[in-house]
């Protein structure tokens, strides 16, 4: 059986990994990277179902700070998605990056880490260096290896969440120092926090200051609404597995820390501002789609779309509802996978004609019937059919949010015109791309999938349908989970 | 007895499931012939399974598979079946017709480079339409009707080089997915009323009458989703738009999807949740105007079309309304009824114009026909019936479902109706026997020498017309000595009021048939007079525009919804984005650089000037202090 | 009869302020040397005037301080002075501008 | 008389590491009377110091709570700690000057000539800062601030050929003695106000002090300190002699004036002042604050990268001045400020090294000349790159952790308004520590400085630093005991 040490290993193997890449040179520290990710995908399907671990070790007595790690379904199934999308990442890039390829997958795995890191966190500070701490390496992947606009796209990057975790610094002193106020000792502890608050809660005035601080760091990461100019650029120069990992990984720590922190532990608060935040979530929702659907640059669609799906999640979490909160979190992973492949599937047009200009492409599926069947079934997946993973997870944030006490009914069905937005943008996409008569000879010339390639998509592929018909493997831990959040919310609530 | 139950259902889903994963390999490995019977085969036997259930199942049986997901703790989806006479019933004629319209279209298709992926994507219609009919929870109902309108964007997009194909599908599946929204509002709604989404629960929470105003208020709700769900599903107004361009796909596809099957989803969802549209009576009214009114809108359309396809399609909006019509006046059986009879004679219509479109070389303009009553008897003669039986010559099927529908609109007093439906009916016969004189009659005008079809195409075209002549009898009136058996069949799950078996009842039942078979011959005879001799110009002058060009009601929504959409998306990406939400944030970092640029012009370097600004704060300090004070 | 302290005060306050001007007006760096000592003087004034209004002799003793620093001071600004007239051939301020942003 | 002597005597054996200092200072003015040779000064110096540190450990614990020195100093653990902090500045120059040692351009020969004096002048404002942070009377203070000062005067204008040097040594002359005097007259207020120079006499007599003296006396002391720790408005001097200094000096002074000025202040506001809090607080804030916004926005703009680490440290000044203004009122009490001086100090100290090890005298040293530095010199480059990361605030290096218990202090003292101000303040400051970043690492083309020598550091003195305090910036978040401990311990002893 699994203790706390697992914890430890997988705190620090992502760390070790990026350290022995980094050591290694050229092509040899590819398949070096490709193997570690490859051991720590395995590692970390051995916790599998998510068993609750946790480990304290000291940190800094004086002030209460310790290593605190904890594990649970909520952690447990991101850092899953990750490990998975990281070794794709790696396999990927093997074929792709040409220049500094030591430092490129060395950045990778310290990504890894910190976000793994992130997750596995309990004491709030140290979660908090680690949510700093993901930017770095961010933050040299789109600089060092991304686009033209690469720079600004960077510190526009970086700035921009740098602002909004510092001002979550300030609200999560605030709650440290108000335990410490109230009770005379020091402790960062997150479940001790949430065990005492949800006991003796703070005044409202307080817990509206605070929950604003906090959203004010998470809706920048997610990004909500009116947050979310810098993750088209982002996206847009990142390299292409830099966006796979950027919308499918970092994005969520902004809904986690939400679903993890924000919301347990300021309910109250998160009940005054549930209305205002339902409503920035759908238009959210409606603006990335009608913008995604205007765009001609693939790679900037795909980045609304995110901003279009993260709407549907943080309206799931703000609805307060607990079968949204399973949608949501559902979700989460369902964007991971989807639009992680979207990313992947551009990467492979873009590593054959170095353009992401829409109207350059056309007729695909008439010369790359493989690459059409797996786009075409990503697509249906990020449509949310029924069958895909997309529907599920939809389909229960939806179901759930309308049967919300804290918020109207109206933004769900707002949210549902979102849906049929969906619907237009990545049609429009997918008949820009594969339909119609091959626009140009570079196209005819294109060739299809090769091995390497099913390699990636196929489990993908499986995912899309393995959590499409049989959600449960995931669901059903993740109900107890927030079964367990929910009860100790606030009696509207439940 | 229940296992073998499992297992037939199973079967009936899963076999085409299989196949539509099967044709796409199999046709470019082992050639089209082992696809095409392949494919019919399997069709088959899902039919097969399919009539064994039908046999086998008296009352209605529930069947459950495995738990799809958790919705609440106590609450979750399942995959599970409920087999009762609607589900059956519609069953039989998906896989019947079906596994005809393969047959069919192994001939139709052949030599076509994607044949395999046809099928693939034919089987897996047949699978969602399946799921659909047969699931007891609406998720899984809602699973199907998606999975169905997948298949008709896959199949209408099929020929995909070409542009119009491609916006065609994308048309047809954003179009139903507006439908869907209401279909997904009206599960939340029912949701939140009654707390699950299984359909015989939901039935029996209602038909206990223990409806509390709360509850009441939710299911309305619910029935205005579910009556924009089905309006888009069954193109009816103001959702119809997109069946006529569907008919961009393969002509078996347009026979199969666009009038056969799944356009009568809708009317088959309202059917099964009778009971729910009963609590709101205003709603039924309301479904009943919207039937009544696109069945009379679409006929008119439908006499200006001069593409053979597009004719049929707009009759079969025609004929779609008529059954909703049939449906708010709350006689669902007799709108089944119409369902089934339309399902035979109109397949058998699309797949006679089919062959005409075959034997022609894909031309589809009618203007372009005439004639063929020689070169194609086969297919005369079998469309001769279909015609016949849509125009409602007794005793043919068409005769039979509409006279009844017919009936229960006279027997409703509403004067609108009674106008829509008797119009339509003239209307329906008048460009029917158009459709069939620019055809058969007349000299050809055409360019291609025309042929007959093979016999995989002819068989089917015979089997259905035989079809089209005798579905009536499915369902003679008891007035008539017949024994409404579907009345009986369908009775146990639907409600319907028998008709009265009193003489004068039967007197005004006669008059009403003879009217009614009067009306159609006589559109008929008007066709035939009018068009015997066609010259390829007709209705010339302005007064003809609107109505020729479908009272412009694409371009209307076009120009209406879909520009101002991008232009707000526009607006959005343009203006908010880029100019207020980026422009604010550029404006920030450029402010603070030119502060920078600005304060560094202190450093001058002068000592006595550093030596000043110290100065200045000291004496800042103290003004400071002494204002405070 | 003693002089109010008030008065010597003023005449500290208004060395102080010579001085000052002085040294952020006058060119000449050595001038501005003078000027410093002319603003100590001042604060040693206020010193020996408080030292006699409490009667204590801690001011006395910062007196004396202040003394010697300031000779140690100007000591050491002269050599740096001088150094840089070595270099610069020049004593004004004004041609003290290598550093500084470059205009 | 003889008594006094005796005394004196006495008290100087027991404040023994001040009497330390002098006796090194000595030590090398006769050393310099018998002409030795540089290389001995430098290894004397080192040693010398080493002895003092060794001592001063020894000698701590056995601390006498008892004012020394007719009741001017108190040698407590506070100025036992900071002393300790002044030898590690002290033999830290020491090292960076060796390096310098073997580098044959022009203007090092002609001022290595006179390494003697520059390292007796060093060592006395060593002995002047041990003096500042023990005074606890406004004499010694004075005392304490000039040998400090004078010292570095000299030390600015080590380079005697060069122009920039003598011309930094000139204005910092000028303005430090023109600040000097304002502190005077406040100096001169406060006595006149409370007729004492003893902090607690002052204190005693304070209730029934003239307001109006009291005030001037107290706003002329800050403008002073406020000078001294080269806070806004008073800080212009120092981007040009910052940038004219020779880099070690540079160092020195953005290290060990900070710690000096900084204890002394808060001697003097805790000391005597506490009652006043409501009197100097705000204005105290005011500066930390404004010090903190403008010295970043500033350094936005700087060209050459001496005057931007000049406006580093100005910010950081900033956040001194706010660990000394809630070292009265937090639970912690100068923990924070204590651990912001070490670590503040280690990471410029640091990134000092690394300029020193790049620069070239004989030409100002741009931003720009960074340009792709990485590719040629990438080890020294991702030193730098930890130090100014750490510079910055972003963990997990130093720089987070010890700003995060400046914030825990302000909130704790209930003044949110100053954390975020400060808050914004480091986002504003981490923007140009990411285009050095961009620089070294991204930026394609070459700069100036990929093609200089740089220094050799034949005695491995520069790399043996560099890696010392590379470890206190890489450690200090993870696991702050490598100088939290030591800090606590001591400030328990008292």
């Amino acid at each position: 059986m699994l203790n706390s040490n697992y914890l430890l290993v997988l705190l620090l193997f992502p760390f070790f990994a990026s350290l022995t890449v980094a050591l290694a040179s050229g092509k040899a520290a590819t398949w070096i990277s490709i193997g570690l990710s490859a051991v720590f995908f395995v590692i970390t399907c051995v916790g599998f179902p998510a068993a609750e671990l946790r480990f304290s070790g000291v940190w800094f007595e004086p002030l209460g700070l310790r290593y605190g790690l904890y594990l649970d379904a909520y952690a447990y199934y991101l850092i899953l998605l990750s490990a998975f999308l990281t070794l794709i990442c790696c396999f990927y890039s093997s074929g792709v990056i040409k220049t500094k390829i030591a430092g490129y997958h060395s950045l990778f795995h310290l990504l890894q880490g910190t976000v793994v890191a992130c997750l596995l966190c309990d004491d709030l500070v140290f979660f908090y260096i680690f949510w700093e701490a993901m930017l770095i390496p961010m933050y040299f992947i789109i600089g060092i290896w991304g686009g033209e606009r690469r720079v600004y796209a960077a510190m526009k990057f970086f700035l921009y969440t740098f602002a909004g975790s510092l001002l979550m610094l300030v609200a999560l002193i605030a709650v440290y120092v108000a335990y410490f106020q109230q009770t005379g000792v020091w402790t960062a502890s997150f479940q001790t926090l949430h065990a005492h608050f949800q006991a003796n809660g703070l005044p409202l005035e307080t817990q509206l200051w605070i929950f604003a601080a906090f959203v004010g760091a998470f809706a920048i990461k997610v990004p909500l609404f009116p947050f979310h100019t810098w993750l088209p650029d982002a996206h847009v120069e990142a390299p292409t597995a830099g966006s796979v990992i950027l919308a499918g990984v970092l994005l969520k720590m902004g809904t986690y820390g939400l679903m993890r922190f924000a919301v347990p532990l300021l309910p109250e608060a998160a009940i005054v501002f549930a209305p205002y935040l339902c409503a920035l979530s759908v238009i959210g929702i409606i603006l990335g789609a009608l913008v995604a659907w205007r765009q001609t640059d693939i790679k900037k669609l795909v980045a609304y779309s995110s901003v279009s799906h993260l709407g549907f999640v943080t309206l799931g979490i703000f609805m307060m509802t607990e079968t949204g909160w399973n949608g949501a979190y559902l979700q989460m992973i369902n964007h991971g996978i989807s639009t992680g492949a979207l990313f992947l599937l551009i990467g492979f047009l873009y590593d054959q004609r170095h353009t992401r200009n829409i109207e350059v492409y056309g007729g695909l599926a008439k010369i790359l019937p493989a690459f059409s069947v797996i786009f075409l079934i990503i697509t249906l997946s990020s449509v949310a059919l029924p069958g895909t993973n997309g529907f599920v997870g939809e389909f229960l944030i939806l179901m759930g949010s309308f049967q919300s006490t804290v918020a109207s009914w109206g933004w769900v069905v707002g949210a549902g015109v979102g849906v049929v937005l969906g619907a237009i943008y990545m049609l429009h996409l997918a008949q820009k791309l594969l339909y119609g008569a091959p626009s140009s000879k570079d196209v005819e010339a294109m060739t299809d999938l090769r091995p390497r390639e099913w390699i990636m998509y196929l489990p993908l592929v499986i995912l899309v349908f393995a959590i499409g018909f049989f959600p449960g493997w995931i669901l059903d831990p993740i109900r107890e989970k927030t079964a367990e959040i929910f009860s100790m919310m606030p009696q509207i609530l439940r | 007895m229940t296992e073998s139950l499992n297992v037939l259902a199973a079967l009936t889903v899963l076999i085409p499931l299989t196949g539509s994963l099967l044709w796409f390999w199999v046709s470019p490995k082992f050639g089209e012939k082992t696809a095409g019977t392949g494919a019919v085969l399997f069709m088959l036997g899902s039919f097969l399974a399919m009539s064994a259930l039908f046999f086998q199942v008296g009352e209605p049986v529930r069947i459950l598979f495995f738990e799809w997901f958790a919705l609440t703790k106590t609450q979750s989806v399942n995959f599970s079946f409920l087999l009762d006479p609607l589900s059956l019933a519609l069953g039989m004629i998906v896989t019947g017709v079906g596994t005809l319209i393969h047959l069919y279209a192994a001939g139709y298709m052949h030599g076509d480079k994607s044949f395999g992926r046809f099928f693939s994507y034919l089987n897996l219609f047949v699978f969602s339409m399946l799921m659909l009919i047969l699931s007891d929870s609406l998720v899984g109902i809602f699973l199907g009707w998606e999975g169905v309108g997948l298949c008709s964007y896959l199949l209408i997009s099929f020929w995909f080089t070409d542009e119009a194909n491609a916006n065609a599908g994308k048309k047809a599946f954003i179009v139903n997915r507006v439908g869907d929204l209401g279909f997904l509002v009206a599960m939340f709604s029912l949701f939140k009323a009654f707390g699950t989404v299984s359909i015989p629960e939901l039935l029996t929470l209602i038909n206990s009458g223990a409806i509390s105003a709360d509850q009441l208020f939710w299911t309305q709700f619910a029935c205005w989703g579910l009556v924009l769900g089905a309006a888009g599903k069954s193109a009816q107004i103001p959702l119809y738009v997109w069946l006529p361009d569907a008919m961009a796909g393969p002509t078996p596809v347009s026979a199969l999807i666009h009038a056969a099957t799944m356009v009568t989803a809708g009317v088959y969802l309202v059917c099964r949740l009778q009971p729910l549209f009963m609590l709101h009576g205003q709603i039924l009214e309301v479904l009943a105007f919207i039937g009544g009114f696109t069945a009379f809108f679409a006929a008119t359309i439908a006499i200006f079309q001069n593409d053979i396809k597009k004719v049929l399609a707009y009759s079969t909006i025609s004929q779609l309304g008529y059954m909703f019509l049939a449906v708010g006046l709350n006689a669902p059986v007799a709108a089944y009824f119409h369902l089934i009879t339309h399902a035979f004679f109109k397949a058998l219509l699309f797949l006679g114009a089919g062959s005409v479109i075959h034997g022609l070389h894909h031309e589809q303009d009618m203007r372009h026909m005439g004639g063929l009553r020689t070169k194609m008897p086969i297919t005369f003669w079998t469309m001769t019936i279909g015609v016949l039986a849509i125009a409602g010559v007794p005793p043919l099927a068409g005769f039979v479902s509409k006279d009844e529908l017919l009936h229960i609109v006279s027997g409703s007093h509403r004067s609108w109706a009674i106008f829509f439906a008797f119009a339509t009916a003239f209307m329906t016969a008048f460009y029917m026997g158009r459709l069939w004189v620019m055809t058969f009659f007349g000299k050809f005008r055409g360019h291609h020498e025309a042929h007959e079809s093979p016999w995989r195409m002819t068989s089917v075209l015979i089997v259905l017309a035989i079809g089209s002549a005798i579905a009536g009898f499915l369902n003679w009136p008891i007035l008539w000595g017949g024994s409404g058996s579907l009345h009986h069949y369908l009775g146990s799950v639907v409600a319907q009021a028998e008709f009265p078996t009193s003489t004068e009842a039967f007197a005004s039942s006669i008059k009403l048939a003879i009217g009614s078979s009067l009306i159609g011959l006589l559109g008929l005879g008007l066709a035939y007079w009018r068009y015997r001799d066609f010259k390829g110009k007709e209705f010339e002058g302005a007064v003809w525009n609107p109505v020729k060009n479908k009272y412009y009601i694409d371009e209307i929504y076009q120009s209406l919804i879909v520009e101002n959409l991008k232009r707000v998306g526009d607006f959005f990406w343009k203006v908010i984005d880029g100019r207020i939400l980026d422009g604010f944030l550029n404006g920030i970092a450029s402010r603070a650089g030119g502060a920078s640029l600005q304060l560094r012009k202190l450093q001058t370097g002068l000592t006595q000037q550093y030596a000043f600004w110290v100065w200045v704060g000291v004496l800042i300090l103290i003004v400071g202090a002494f204002s405070v004070r | 009869m003693s002089i109010p302290v008030a008065y010597v005060l003023l005449l500290s306050f208004g060395v102080f302020c010579m001085g000052a001007c002085g040294f952020l007006l006058r060119k000449n760096a050595l001038s501005l040397l003078i000027c410093l000592e002319l603003m100590l003087s001042a604060v040693n004034i206020a010193f020996v005037t408080f030292a006699r209004l409490h009667e204590n002799e801690g001011g006395n003793i910062l007196y004396f301080l202040v003394i010697t620093v300031a000779a140690c001071e100007s000591a050491v600004g002269l050599a740096i002075l001088l150094n840089f007239f070595r270099i610069k051939r020049s004593i004004r301020l004004d041609d003290a501008t290598a550093l500084g942003v470059e205009q | 008389m003889d008594s006094m002597l005796l005394k004196l005597i006495d008290d100087s054996l027991l404040a023994g590491p001040l009497l330390g200092w002098v006796v090194l200072g000595f030590l090398l003015v006769f050393m310099r009377l018998t002409s030795a040779r540089r290389e001995i000064f430098l290894g004397t110096t080192l040693v010398g110091l080493v002895a003092l540190l060794v001592y001063s450990i020894y000698s701590m614990g056995s601390a006498p709570s008892t004012p020394l020195f007719m009741a001017t100093c108190l040698w407590d653990s506070l100025s036992q700690m900071v002393n300790i902090i002044s030898i590690l500045i002290c033999l830290a120059v020491t090292l960076m000057t060796t390096a310098g040692n073997d580098n044959d351009s022009k203007v090092y020969r002609d001022a290595y000539e006179h390494i003697p004096e520059f390292l007796i002048c060093m060592i006395f404002s060593g002995f002047g800062v041990g003096v500042l942070a023990s005074a606890i009377d406004l004499s010694a203070l004075f005392l304490g601030l000039e040998i400090l000062s004078i010292g570095i005067y000299c030390m600015t204008g080590f380079f005697r050929t060069d122009l920039k040097s003598t011309e930094a040594a000139l204005k910092y002359l000028l303005i430090g003695a023109f600040s000097t005097v304002i502190f005077l007259y406040g100096v001169a207020f406060i006595y006149g106000a409370t007729g004492a120079t003893q902090y607690q006499a002052i204190q005693a007599a304070i209730g029934s002090a003239n307001p109006t003296l009291l005030l001037f006396g107290i706003l002329f002391l800050i403008a002073g300190l406020g000078f001294k720790l080269a806070f806004v408005p008073f800080h212009l001097y120092t981007a040009d002699v910052y940038e004219g200094a020779p880099t070690p000096v540079t160092a020195y002074m953005a290290t060990i004036i900070k710690v000096g000025a900084a204890v002394a202040a808060l001697r003097i506001f805790w000391g005597f002042l506490g009652t006043q809090v409501e009197v100097w607080g705000p204005f105290w804030l005011g500066l930390c604050v404004l010090s903190i916004l403008l010295g970043n926005l500033v350094a936005l703009q700087q060209r050459t990268i001496k005057r931007l680490l000049a406006f580093s440290s100005i910010s950081h000044a900033g956040f001194i001045g706010l660990g000394v203004y809630i070292a009265g009122t937090q639970a912690q009490e100068t923990f924070a400020l204590m651990s912001y001086l070490v670590v503040y100090s280690a990471m410029s100290l640091g990134s000092f090294a690394m300029v020193n090890y790049f620069e070239d005298r004989s030409r100002p040293f741009l931003v720009e000349d960074l340009k792709g530095l990485g590719q040629t010199k990438l080890v020294p480059c991702l030193c730098l790159g930890v130090f100014l990361l750490g510079l910055a605030g972003i963990p997990p290096f130093a720089g987070f952790m010890i700003k995060f218990w400046i914030f825990q202090g302000l909130i704790e003292s209930g003044n949110f308004m100053p954390a975020i101000l400060a808050v914004i303040g480091s986002v504003i400051g981490a923007a140009y520590y990411l285009r050095l970043l961009i620089f070294m690492f991204v930026s394609p083309e070459r700069g100036a400085a990929n093609f200089w020598t740089g220094s050799h550091d034949r005695f491995f003195s520069l790399r043996f630093l560099v890696l010392v305090t590379l470890l206190v910036t890489l450690l200090g978040s993870i696991r702050p005991q490598i100088y939290a401990d030591w800090i606590l311990a001591s400030l328990a002893l008292k």
